[in-house]
C-alpha cells in the first residue's frame, strides 16, 4: 500500500474557522483527516484557582466567564450547589424567571449556533440575521438583568432583581418576533439542497458508542437517545412546565442541527409558558452578609442543560467562608476533546470546522 | 500613426474603466449584502478605500521571486486579455486586438491569472495556500468542461472562433445567442457560477476553512494589486459573456454613442453579475468534489446540448 | 430510593466498602484506591452506569491527601454515583482509568498537570493547558497564585496612595489593635 | 505623540491616512471574552461596515488586532507573533479591564495584566466586556489617531524592540519564534 | 444529483425580500439607543452621602477599588474622610460594591463609554470624575435588595408588667444563635472604634464572635476594658450611633435604625466567662516583672480599676483607696440591679485582685490618709474620684423629708437598705440617672411621672432607657419646669409646683429652649421628690497647697494632655470628674490613658 503525504495542518488558534481560541491539529492526507489532536489552553484562566482566593459571593462574577456564548448555566448550577450545600429554599417565583434567563441564554446561544453553523459552511446570511436578531434577546437581558453579556443575576437563593415593568410583554412581543424570524433563517438554511448535502453523512456520532464516549446536549440527542438533565434532574421549574425534547436520528451534522433547530422553537414555547404561568413574590431569600456568609462543610454535584450539552458543577465547601473546590465539567471537555478527536479522521477538512461547531466546541469551559 | 495614438489612449482608458466599473461593481454588490443582510452596508466606493489603503501599507515581507510576481503577473495577464476583448461593438476608442480563434486565445489566457496566483501562493509556503490552489485548480477543472462545451457549441452554431464575428452575427440577426441557443448560455451561465468564485463555490479561499486561501500570505501592496486585477478580470468575464450571449453593446465611435453603449453594456453586465451573486446570498459553500460533481452534472448535459442543438 | 438503595448494597456486597445515600439520586462511596478501577468496572459492565460524568480532585493539604472523585451515571436508572477515594499527596500516583472509559484521559491528563498526580500508563501530550510551566502544579493548594501573579506580571502604577480605612481610622483615633486580634480584622 | 504631527502632515500622508482611517481590516481573531460581542459589532445591529471595518482572515491583511480581554500566557505567544506578521502601519486595539491592569484575572498566574508592556497599544476600550456602541467608540477614536498621524505605535515597537522583547520573553520562557526584522 | 430540486432552490429566494426592507442598523454614534434602566454602567458616588466605610473595597474581588483621601471631604464623626477610587483597569461592573453599600452612595450609571490611548487614565473616582452622574443613576442600591442587612436581631427582655415586679435583669442577652446572626451583619468598617471614648476593637471581636471564636473575642474586649460585662449591659454606646448601617433608617425600628447591637455583643461575649477563676484561664494575663514603682489610685471607680488593673499587668505596685466598702464606684452604687446587677463588678474586682491590685476598702482619703502623705508614698498617684454630690434642685422646700436626690435614692436601694417612696412619685431631669430613680420607684410600688424641661426627644437618656421606663408604666410630662415642692402638713412633701413651657428657637442656632409660659402654674401631688438634675465631685480631699497645680475649674479637673495629666506631673485624672460625658466607657478610657502617661513617666515608655 502506499502511504500518502502527511501534511500537517494547524486549524487556530488564529483561524477563521476556529470556534473561540484553540487549536486543533490535523494531520491530512490530500483532503481528508488522518488525525486530529486537540490543543487547549489558550483560554486558561486558572479559574478555579482564583475561586479558591474568592469568598463564595465573589465567586459567582466569575462562574459567568466560564462559557461566553451561553454564560447564565454556570452561574445557575453554581447557585443550585450551594443551595444544595445549605439548603436554601428558592422562592418559586425565583425559580420561574431561573427558568426564563435560562431559555433566554439558550435561545440566544442558538441564534449564535446558527450563524456558527451556516457560516462555518460559508452562508453568511443567516448568521448575519440570527446575530443581529439576537440583539433583541440580549435587550431583555440588559433590561431584565443590566448586563448584555455577562448577566450575574442569578445568584444563591434567587434572582437579582425582580422582573422590570412592562418586561413580561416586551419579552413575548420579542418571542413572537424571535419565531417569525426562525422561519425564515429555516428558509434559507435547512431548505436548501446544498446545505442539506453539507451535513448530511457528516461527523457521525455513532450511537451504539455515544453514552460511553461522554456525549452529551444536542450531539447525544442526534444519535437517537434522549437524554435532558432538564427531564432527566429537573430543576428550576422545568417539571411544571410543559416542552418536548426532541431527537433525531443518525447522529451527523443534520441530526444536531434539526435537533437544535426544533429545541430553539421548544425555549420559546417554555419562555412562553413559564412567563404565564409565574406566580407573584418573593424572588430571593437573601444571603448573609457576604463577607461572613459561611457554607456547611460538604459536597455537591449539580448539572444544568445548557445549548452545549450537560454543565455539571463539583462544588466542596470545607466550611469556610470560601469555597474548597469548584470543579466545572462544561459539555465540550468532552465532546470537544475526545470526541472530537474520534469522529474527525475521515472527515474532509472542509467540514472540520462545521462539525466543531456542530458539536459546540466552547474553548474557554474546556480549560478554564 | 494617428490611429495608433488613438489606440494607445483607448487601451488606457479601457483598462481605466474596466478597472473602474469592476471595483465599483464590488462596492455595489457589499452595499446590496448589507441591504440583504438587515445592515446599511458600507458606502459604494468602499473597495476604493480599500484599494488605496492597500496600496499606501508599508510591505515589507518576502516570499520570494514568485511571491513577488503573482500579483504583477495577475494584473498584466488582466491587461493583455482586456486588449482582446471587444468592449463595444464597432467603437473607434476602444483597442479590440480581435483576431480570427482569439476564442481559443481568450480561453487559455484567462487561466493565466490564475496560473499566477498558483505558483506565487505556492511558494508562500503556507499549507493553505496550497491546499487553495489545489482546489482552484480542481474547480477550474470543474467548470471549465461546461464552459468549453458552450462555447463549442457557439463556435459550431456560427463556424467562427472569434468574438468579434459572433457579435456581428447576434447584431444582424437581432436575435441573442442566448436565445438562440439556451442551453449553451445556461450551460455557460452555471460555469460562470463557479468562475466568480461566490458561494457556493467559494470554495478557495473559504475562510472558515483556509484562512483565505492562496491569498493567505499576501497583504499590502501584493493584495491591492491582486484586487485591480481581480476586479479588471471581473469585467472581462462579464463583457465577454455579454458580447457572447447577450449581443454586446455598441453603436458606433461618435461621443452620444459611446455614451449610450456603455450604458447599456454596464446594465447588461450589472444583470449578468448579479446572478452569481445573487446565488452567492443564499448558498453555503460546496466542498470541492461536490463542487466538480456540480459541474460535470447538469451543467455538463446542458452544454452537450447545446453542441448537439448547435450541430443540428 | 429503591434505586439508589439497590446500587448501593451491590457495590456494598461486592466490594465492602463504606456508602450512603446523599439525596435522591446521589449515591457516596468511599474505597480504597486499590479497588476503585474494579468498581467502577463493576457499575459499568454489570449495572449499567456506562456514563463517567466528571473526575475531580480535592487538595486536602490539611490531611497530607488528595482526594480523588469519580462520577458515574447510569442512563437508565438516572441516578449518580460518587466514589471517593483518597491518595497521599506525596508522590501522588493514581490508576489510570482511560482503559475503561477513553474520555477520562483528559481529565486524567489536566489533573497530572494541575495537581502532579502521575497516572501509570498514561499515553497523550505532556501538557495540557499550560505551556513551558517550571513551577509547582499550580492547581495545588501551596500554589500562591496571586504572589506569583505579581512577581511575573507587571502591575500598573498610580495606585500606591489607597488607604485601608480601618488602619487610617486607627491612625486617627489612636488606636493600637494588638497582634493576636489582626486576624479578625477586615481583610 | 505629540498631537502637532497633524501639522507636519504632508498631502501625500494626508490621503494615505485618510484611506487607511476609512479601511480597517480587522483580525479575526478572537483572544478573550470579548471576541463574543465582534459579530454583534459587525452584524446588523451596530454594522461596523459602515466605518470600512471588516474582518481579515490571515495576519498579513489586517490592520488592527484586537485584544478582545484577557491573554493568557499560551496566547500572547501567538499575539505577538500575529502582530510581527501584520504590516505596517498596523493597530492595536485594548479590550476592557483585562488588557489594562488585568481586570478580573489579576492574581491569576496565567494571564498577563497590562499588554501595553508587550505589544504597543493605540486605543483602549472601557468595560468589561464593552458593548458594540463601546467598540464603536474605540473604532472612531482610532480613526482619530489615523487621521491626525498619532497612530504610530508599530514604528515605537521597532524603535523599542529590546524592551518589549525582554518582557515578551519574561513570560515566554520557551522562546522559539523567528526574528522581527521588518 | 437533485440540482433541480425545487423547493429548495426556491425557498432561500425569499431572503430577496430582505432587499427592501429599513435596515436593522442603528447608526452609532449618529444616533444612539437608550440603554436599560438597570444597566451597569460606570460608577457614580454621591459625596456627601458617603461614609467612607471601605465595604465597596472589600467585597470587590478584583481589588480593583481604592479607598483614598480626596479633596474637600475631612474626616468627621462617622465618616473615615476616605473615598472610593475605582480602577477600570480592574473591574468588571458586577456591581456588588453597589450591593453592599451601605448608604446607598454607590451607584452605576447608564454612561458606559470610556475610550482613551493612555492605559493610565483608567484610575475613576466616582462622584469627582463624574459630577453629572447622579442624573444617569441605573443600577441602583435599594436597600431591599442590597446584601448589607439592616435588621437587627430582636434582643429578647421581660415584659413590662413583669419587669416592675422585681429588680431582675431586663435584658435577657443573645443565645449563641442569635449572637452569630447579629454578629454577621457587621461590615468591619471600624467607624464605631473612631468614636469610642475607649478605642476598643469592635470589628475584631465582632468577627471573632461571628467566627464562633467567643474565647478570642473576650481577649480582644479586655486590650483597652476590664469592664466588659458592665459595658455590655449599661454602655452609653457612641459606637452604636455611627455605624455604618444605621444610614438606611430601618422603619421597623427608628431608634437604634439597624445599628450592629455592639453592646449586645460585647455583653454576649463575656458571658462565656462567668466567674473571676473563668476570665483569668481565658485571658491567662502576661504579668510584667514587678518594676519597683508605686502607683496610688483614689477611688475604685471604672476609671481607678481600670487604671490598677493595667498598671499591676504592667508590673506596677498598685494600691486603690475607696471609701466606700465596696469597689464600682457609681456603677455600683448608682445603676439600678435590674440594668447592671451588682455580682458582676464583684467578680470583675475578684479577678483584678488575684492579679495582684490591692484595695482599701472604707479608707477616705483627706480623711483616713491624707493627699500629702500619699503624694510623698507613691511614684504617681492617679485620681479617679468622679461625682457623688448631687446638684441641688436650688428650690423651696428641698430639705425636707421626702425630697431626696436620684444618686442617694439609688445608693440606698443598691444598698440592701430600705426607702419608702410613697404612692406617688415625682423624678426633675432627663438623664439616665432620673429614669433610673423613675424606674426603681416604680419597681417599688409608685406611679411615677418625670418632669421634664424640654421635649421627650430632647431628653439625653438613652432611648430605650424611656421606653422602657414608659412600659413599666412612667409617665413622662415634658415641657414642665419645677418651681417649688409644696410641704404637707405632717412637713413631708405634698406635692411640685411647676409651670407649662413652650419651646422657643435658639437665635444662636442651639437646640430650642423652653421658655415658661406665664401663669400656667399646676400641682402635682405626690409622697417623693426625686431630683436628677446632676451631680458633681467633691474636692474637699485636695489640700489648698496642691489647688494651684491642680486646676480645678466648674467643678472639673484640668488635665494637660492625652494621658490626663493634671498640672501636678505626678498626678493623672480620669473619670466623671474629668470628662464631660460622664459615662463608664469614658472613664474607662481615662483610666486606660493613665496607664500609659504613668508608664511613660515612670518607665520611659508607653
Amino acid at each position: 500500500m502506499v502511504r500518502e503525504k502527511e501534511t500537517t495542518l494547524y486549524l487556530g488558534p488564529q483561524h477563521p474557522g476556529i470556534t473561540g481560541n484553540m487549536m486543533i491539529k490535523l494531520k491530512v492526507t490530500g483532503d481528508t483527516v488522518v488525525r486530529a489532536e486537540t490543543h487547549v489552553g489558550y483560554l486558561h484562566r486558572a479559574f478555579e484557582k482564583l475561586i479558591e482566593r474568592r469568598n463564595w459571593l465573589q465567586t459567582f462574577t466569575i462562574l459567568c466567564r466560564f462559557c461566553v456564548p451561553e454564560p447564565d448555566p454556570m452561574e445557575l448550577t453554581y447557585a443550585r450547589a450551594v443551595e444544595e450545600l445549605e439548603n436554601r429554599e428558592v422562592p418559586e417565583r425565583a425559580e420561574y424567571i431561573r427558568t426564563i434567563v435560562m431559555e433566554l441564554a439558550r435561545l440566544q446561544s442558538f441564534m449564535l449556533w446558527y450563524a456558527g453553523q451556516s457560516g462555518s459552511a460559508g452562508l453568511y446570511l443567516t448568521g448575519q440575521w440570527s446575530v443581529g436578531d439576537r440583539n433583541y434577546i440580549l435587550d431583555l437581558f440588559e433590561e431584565l438583568t443590566g448586563g448584555r453579556i455577562y448577566h450575574m443575576y442569578i445568584w444563591p437563593g434567587g434572582v437579582r432583581r425582580d422582573l422590570p415593568k412592562g418586561w413580561k410583554d416586551k419579552a413575548l412581543k420579542t418571542m413572537d418576533y424571535i419565531e417569525k424570524r426562525l422561519d425564515e433563517y429555516n428558509k434559507i438554511m435547512f431548505d436548501n439542497t446544498i446545505f442539506q448535502k453539507r451535513a448530511q453523512g457528516v461527523g457521525i456520532v455513532p450511537k451504539d458508542k455515544a453514552i460511553e464516549w461522554g456525549v452529551v446536549g444536542a450531539p447525544l440527542r442526534g444519535t437517537g437517545i434522549k437524554h435532558d438533565v432538564r427531564i432527566d434532574e429537573p430543576y428550576c421549574a422545568y417539571d411544571k412546565l410543559d416542552f418536548i425534547v426532541p431527537t433525531q436520528e443518525g447522529g451527523d451534522v443534520w441530526a444536531r442541527a434539526l435537533v437544535r433547530q426544533e429545541e430553539a422553537r421548544q425555549s420559546i414555547n417554555i419562555i412562553r409558558q413559564a412567563l404565564e404561568k409565574m406566580p407573584e413574590g418573593e424572588f430571593y431569600n437573601k444571603v448573609p452578609n457576604p463577607m461572613k456568609w459561611t457554607v456547611p462543610a460538604g459536597e455537591a454535584w449539580t448539572k444544568t442543560e445548557s445549548v452545549r450539552g450537560e454543565v455539571g458543577f463539583y462544588v466542596v465547601s470545607d466550611g469556610s467562608n470560601k469555597p474548597r473546590r469548584v470543579h466545572v465539567k462544561g459539555a465540550a471537555y468532552t465532546n470537544g476533546i475526545t470526541v472530537l478527536e474520534k469522529i474527525l479522521p475521515g472527515q474532509n477538512i472542509a467540514d472540520v470546522s462545521f462539525i466543531l461547531n456542530s458539536m459546540g466546541v466552547c474553548p474557554p469551559e474546556m480549560e478554564r | 500613426m494617428e490611429d495608433l495614438g488613438i489606440k494607445i489612449i483607448g487601451a488606457l482608458l479601457t483598462v481605466i474603466l474596466a478597472f473602474t466599473v469592476g471595483m465599483t461593481y464590488g462596492g455595489i454588490v457589499r452595499k446590496l449584502t448589507a441591504r440583504v443582510q438587515n445592515r446599511r452596508g458600507p458606502v459604494i466606493w468602499q473597495n476604493f478605500l480599500d484599494l488605496l489603503k492597500l496600496q499606501s501599507k508599508k510591505t515589507n515581507i518576502a516570499h520570494g521571486f514568485m511571491g513577488h510576481m503573482a500579483p504583477v503577473w495577475i494584473i498584466i495577464s488582466a491587461g493583455t486579455v482586456l486588449m482582446f476583448i471587444p468592449i463595444l461593438n464597432g467603437n473607434l476608442w476602444f483597442p479590440n486586438l480581435t483576431f480570427h480563434g482569439d476564442l481559443i486565445f481568450l480561453l487559455y489566457m484567462m487561466v493565466f491569472g490564475s496560473l499566477g496566483m498558483a505558483l506565487g501562493a505556492g511558494q508562500t509556503g503556507n499549507p493553505n495556500s496550497a491546499i487553495g490552489v489545489t482546489r482552484g485548480l480542481s474547480q477550474m477543472v470543474g467548470f471549465e468542461i461546461p464552459f468549453v462545451l458552450a462555447l463549442v457549441a457557439l463556435m459550431v452554431q456560427y463556424k467562427t472562433t472569434s468574438i468579434q464575428d459572433i457579435m456581428d452575427i447576434q447584431a444582424q440577426t437581432g436575435t441573442w445567442m442566448m436565445f438562440a441557443n439556451p442551453f449553451a448560455f445556461l450551460a455557460a451561465l452555471f460555469a460562470s457560477l463557479g468562475m466568480f468564485r461566490y458561494s457556493p463555490f467559494d470554495i478557495v479561499g473559504a475562510p472558515a476553512e483556509l484562512a483565505s486561501g492562496p491569498v493567505s500570505e499576501f497583504g499590502g501592496k501584493y493584495l491591492g494589486t491582486m484586487m485591480s486585477g481581480g476586479s479588471i478580470f471581473a469585467f472581462i468575464k462579464l463583457t465577454l459573456y455579454v458580447d457572447l450571449f447577450m449581443g454586446g453593446a455598441g453603436f458606433g465611435t461618435g461621443i452620444l454613442a459611446t455614451i449610450m453603449g456603455l450604458g447599456i453594456l454596464l446594465l447588461k453586465t450589472f444583470s449578468l453579475y448579479m446572478v452569481p451573486v445573487f446565488y452567492g446570498w443564499i448558498s453555503p459553500r460546496y466542498r470541492t468534489e461536490q463542487a466538480i460533481r456540480y459541474f460535470w452534472g447538469w451543467p455538463t448535459a446542458l452544454g452537450v446540448i447545446a453542441v448537439i442543438w448547435a450541430i443540428f | 430510593m429503591e434505586k439508589e438503595n439497590k446500587i448501593l448494597e451491590a457495590i456494598k456486597v461486592a466490594f465492602n466498602v463504606e456508602g450512603h445515600i446523599a439525596r435522591e439520586k446521589r449515591v457516596m462511596i468511599t474505597a480504597n484506591k486499590d479497588i476503585v478501577s474494579s468498581i467502577l468496572l463493576f457499575c459499568k459492565n454489570q449495572q449499567g452506569y456506562i456514563h463517567l460524568n466528571h473526575m475531580s480532585v480535592v487538595d486536602r493539604i490539611e490531611d497530607g491527601k488528595f482526594e480523588l472523585n469519580y462520577i458515574i451515571w447510569s442512563p437508565t436508572e438516572k441516578v449518580t454515583i460518587m466514589l471517593k477515594t483518597f491518595i497521599d499527596r506525596e508522590n501522588a500516583e493514581m490508576e489510570n482509568i482511560d482503559s475503561i472509559w477513553d474520555q477520562a484521559n483528559t481529565y486524567e491528563r489536566e489533573m497530572r498537570e494541575m495537581y502532579g498526580i502521575q497516572f501509570p500508563g498514561l499515553i497523550g501530550r505532556q501538557d495540557f493547558a499550560l505551556e513551558d510551566w517550571d513551577e509547582m502544579p499550580p492547581m495545588r493548594r501551596d500554589f500562591d497564585t496571586h504572589a506569583y501573579a505579581e512577581k511575573t506580571f507587571y502591575q500598573r502604577p498610580g495606585r500606591e496612595d489607597a488607604k485601608d480605612v480601618r488602619e487610617e481610622l486607627t491612625k486617627q483615633s489612636g488606636e493600637v489593635i494588638p497582634d493576636f486580634a489582626k486576624k479578625y480584622s477586615r481583610e | 505623540m505629540t498631537s502637532n504631527n497633524k501639522d507636519k502632515q504632508t498631502i501625500v500622508e494626508y490621503i494615505q491616512n485618510w484611506s487607511r482611517k476609512h479601511s480597517l481590516f480587522v483580525m479575526a481573531y478572537g483572544t478573550g471574552c470579548g471576541a463574543i460581542e465582534i459579530p454583534a459589532t459587525m452584524t446588523s445591529r451596530y454594522d461596523a461596515e459602515r466605518f470600512g471595518i471588516r474582518g481579515a482572515a490571515t495576519p498579513r491583511q489586517a490592520d488592527v488586532l484586537l485584544i478582545t480581554g484577557y491573554l493568557a500566557t499560551k496566547t500572547l505567544k501567538r499575539v505577538i507573533r500575529v502582530y510581527e506578521q501584520m504590516q505596517d502601519p498596523k493597530y492595536v486595539i485594548g479590550f476592557g479591564s483585562c488588557t489594562i491592569n488585568g481586570g478580573m484575572y489579576y492574581d491569576s498566574y496565567n494571564t498577563i495584566n497590562a499588554l501595553d508592556r508587550y505589544i504597543p497599544v493605540d486605543v483602549y476600550i472601557n468595560g468589561c466586556m464593552p458593548r458594540p456602541e463601546a467598540v464603536i467608540s474605540g473604532f472612531v477614536q482610532l480613526q482619530k489617531q489615523i487621521a491626525e498621524g498619532t497612530a504610530n505605535n508599530a514604528a515605537k515597537y521597532k524603535e523599542n524592540l529590546e524592551w518589549y522583547r525582554a518582557n515578551q520573553k519574561k513570560i515566554i520562557k520557551n522562546w522559539r519564534m523567528p526574528d522581527y526584522n521588518w | 444529483m437533485s440540482f433541480f430540486d425545487l423547493k429548495g432552490m426556491l425557498q432561500p429566494l425569499g431572503a430577496v425580500k430582505q432587499l427592501g426592507k429599513k435596515p436593522h442598523t442603528i447608526n452609532y454614534p449618529f444616533e444612539t439607543k437608550k440603554t436599560a434602566d438597570r444597566y451597569r454602567g460606570l460608577h457614580y458616588n454621591d459625596l456627601q452621602v458617603c461614609i467612607g466605610c471601605g465595604n465597596c473595597s472589600t467585597i470587590c474581588q478584583n481589588d480593583a477599588i481604592d479607598m483614598i483621601n480626596i479633596e474637600g471631604v475631612e474626616h468627621s464623626r462617622g465618616d473615615s474622610g476616605l473615598r472610593p477610587r475605582v480602577d477600570n483597569g480592574r473591574c468588571c461592573w458586577c456591581a456588588l460594591c453597589v450591593e453592599v453599600c451601605p448608604t446607598g452612595s454607590l451607584n452605576l450609571t447608564k454612561d458606559y463609554i470610556y475610550v482613551t490611548p493612555d492605559a493610565n487614565a483608567f484610575l475613576w473616582t466616582p462622584g469627582v470624575d463624574n459630577p453629572e452622574g447622579k442624573n444617569d443613576i441605573s443600577f441602583t442600591s435599594e436597600t431591599e435588595f442590597s446584601l448589607s442587612m439592616y435588621n437587627r436581631v430582636p434582643m429578647r427582655e421581660l415584659e413590662g408588667s413583669e419587669r416592675v415586679k422585681s429588680f431582675a435583669e431586663v435584658v435577657l442577652g443573645y443565645n449563641e444563635e442569635e449572637a452569630r446572626a447579629e454578629a454577621q451583619r457587621c461590615i468591619s468598617c471600624g467607624l464605631c472604634t473612631n468614636v469610642c471614648p475607649d478605642t476598643m476593637h469592635i470589628p475584631e471581636y465582632i468577627n471573632a464572635i461571628a467566627s464562633g471564636n467567643d474565647e478570642d473575642a473576650l481577649r480582644i474586649i479586655y486590650d483597652n476594658n476590664p469592664f466588659p460585662e458592665m459595658c455590655g449591659k449599661v454602655c452609653t454606646r457612641q459606637c452604636e450611633t455611627v455605624c455604618a448601617l444605621t444610614h438606611r433608617g430601618v422603619e421597623n425600628d427608628p431608634n437604634d435604625k439597624g445599628a450592629v447591637s455592639i453592646r449586645w455583643l460585647k455583653r454576649y461575649a463575656t458571658e462565656t466567662a462567668p466567674t473571676a477563676a473563668k476570665i483569668k484561664e481565658i485571658l491567662n494575663p502576661v504579668i510584667a516583672e514587678p518594676n519597683g514603682k508605686k502607683v496610688g489610685i483614689i477611688g475604685a471607680g471604672p476609671s481607678g480599676l481600670t487604671a490598677g488593673y493595667y498598671l499591676a499587668l504592667r508590673g506596677f505596685d498598685v494600691t486603690i483607696f475607696e471609701a466606700k466598702a465596696k469597689a464600682g464606684g457609681m456603677t455600683v452604687y448608682g445603676i439600678p440591679k435590674y440594668r447592671f446587677p451588682m455580682e458582676s463588678v464583684d467578680k470583675q474586682v475578684e479577678y483584678m485582685e488575684s492579679i495582684g491590685v490591692k484595695i482599701n476598702y472604707n479608707t477616705t482619703v483627706g480623711k483616713d490618709i491624707t493627699f500629702e502623705e500619699m503624694h510623698t508614698a507613691f511614684d504617681a498617684i492617679f485620681v479617679g474620684i468622679g461625682f457623688q454630690k448631687a446638684w441641688t434642685l436650688g428650690m423651696e422646700n428641698e430639705e425636707i423629708q421626702g425630697s431626696i436626690p436620684a444618686v442617694d435614692f439609688l445608693d440606698i436601694i443598691n444598698r440592701g437598705d430600705k426607702y419608702d417612696v410613697g404612692k406617688k412619685v415625682a423624678v426633675f431631669g432627663g438623664g439616665n440617672v432620673a429614669i433610673d430613680g423613675a424606674r426603681v420607684s416604680a419597681r417599688l410600688g409608685a406611679e411615677v411621672v418625670i418632669l421634664y424641661r424640654r421635649r421627650v426627644e430632647d431628653m439625653p437618656a438613652d432611648w430605650e432607657e424611656i421606653i422602657g421606663a414608659q412600659e413599666e408604666g412612667v409617665r413622662i410630662d415634658p415641657q414642665t419646669i419645677p418651681t417649688k415642692i409644696i410641704k404637707g402638713a405632717d412637713g413631708k412633701v405634698a406635692g411640685v409646683e411647676f409651670l407649662r413651657a413652650e419651646m422657643v428657637a435658639d437665635d444662636k442656632g442651639g437646640r430650642p429652649r423652653p421658655v415658661a409660659i406665664e401663669g400656667s402654674e399646676e400641682i402635682f401631688e405626690c409622697d417623693t421628690v426625686i431630683g436628677a438634675i446632676g451631680q458633681e465631685a467633691d474636692y474637699s480631699w485636695l489640700p489648698e497647697s496642691f489647688k494651684d497645680k491642680i486646676e480645678i475649674k466648674r467643678g472639673m479637673m484640668i488635665v494637660v494632655n492625652e494621658f490626663n495629666q493634671t498640672g501636678d506631673p505626678k498626678v493623672f485624672a480620669g473619670g466623671d470628674a474629668v470628662n464631660k460625658t460622664a459615662d463608664a466607657i469614658s472613664a474607662i478610657a481615662d483610666g486606660y490613658a493613665a496607664v500609659k502617661g504613668i508608664s511613660k513617666l515612670l518607665l520611659g515608655h508607653e
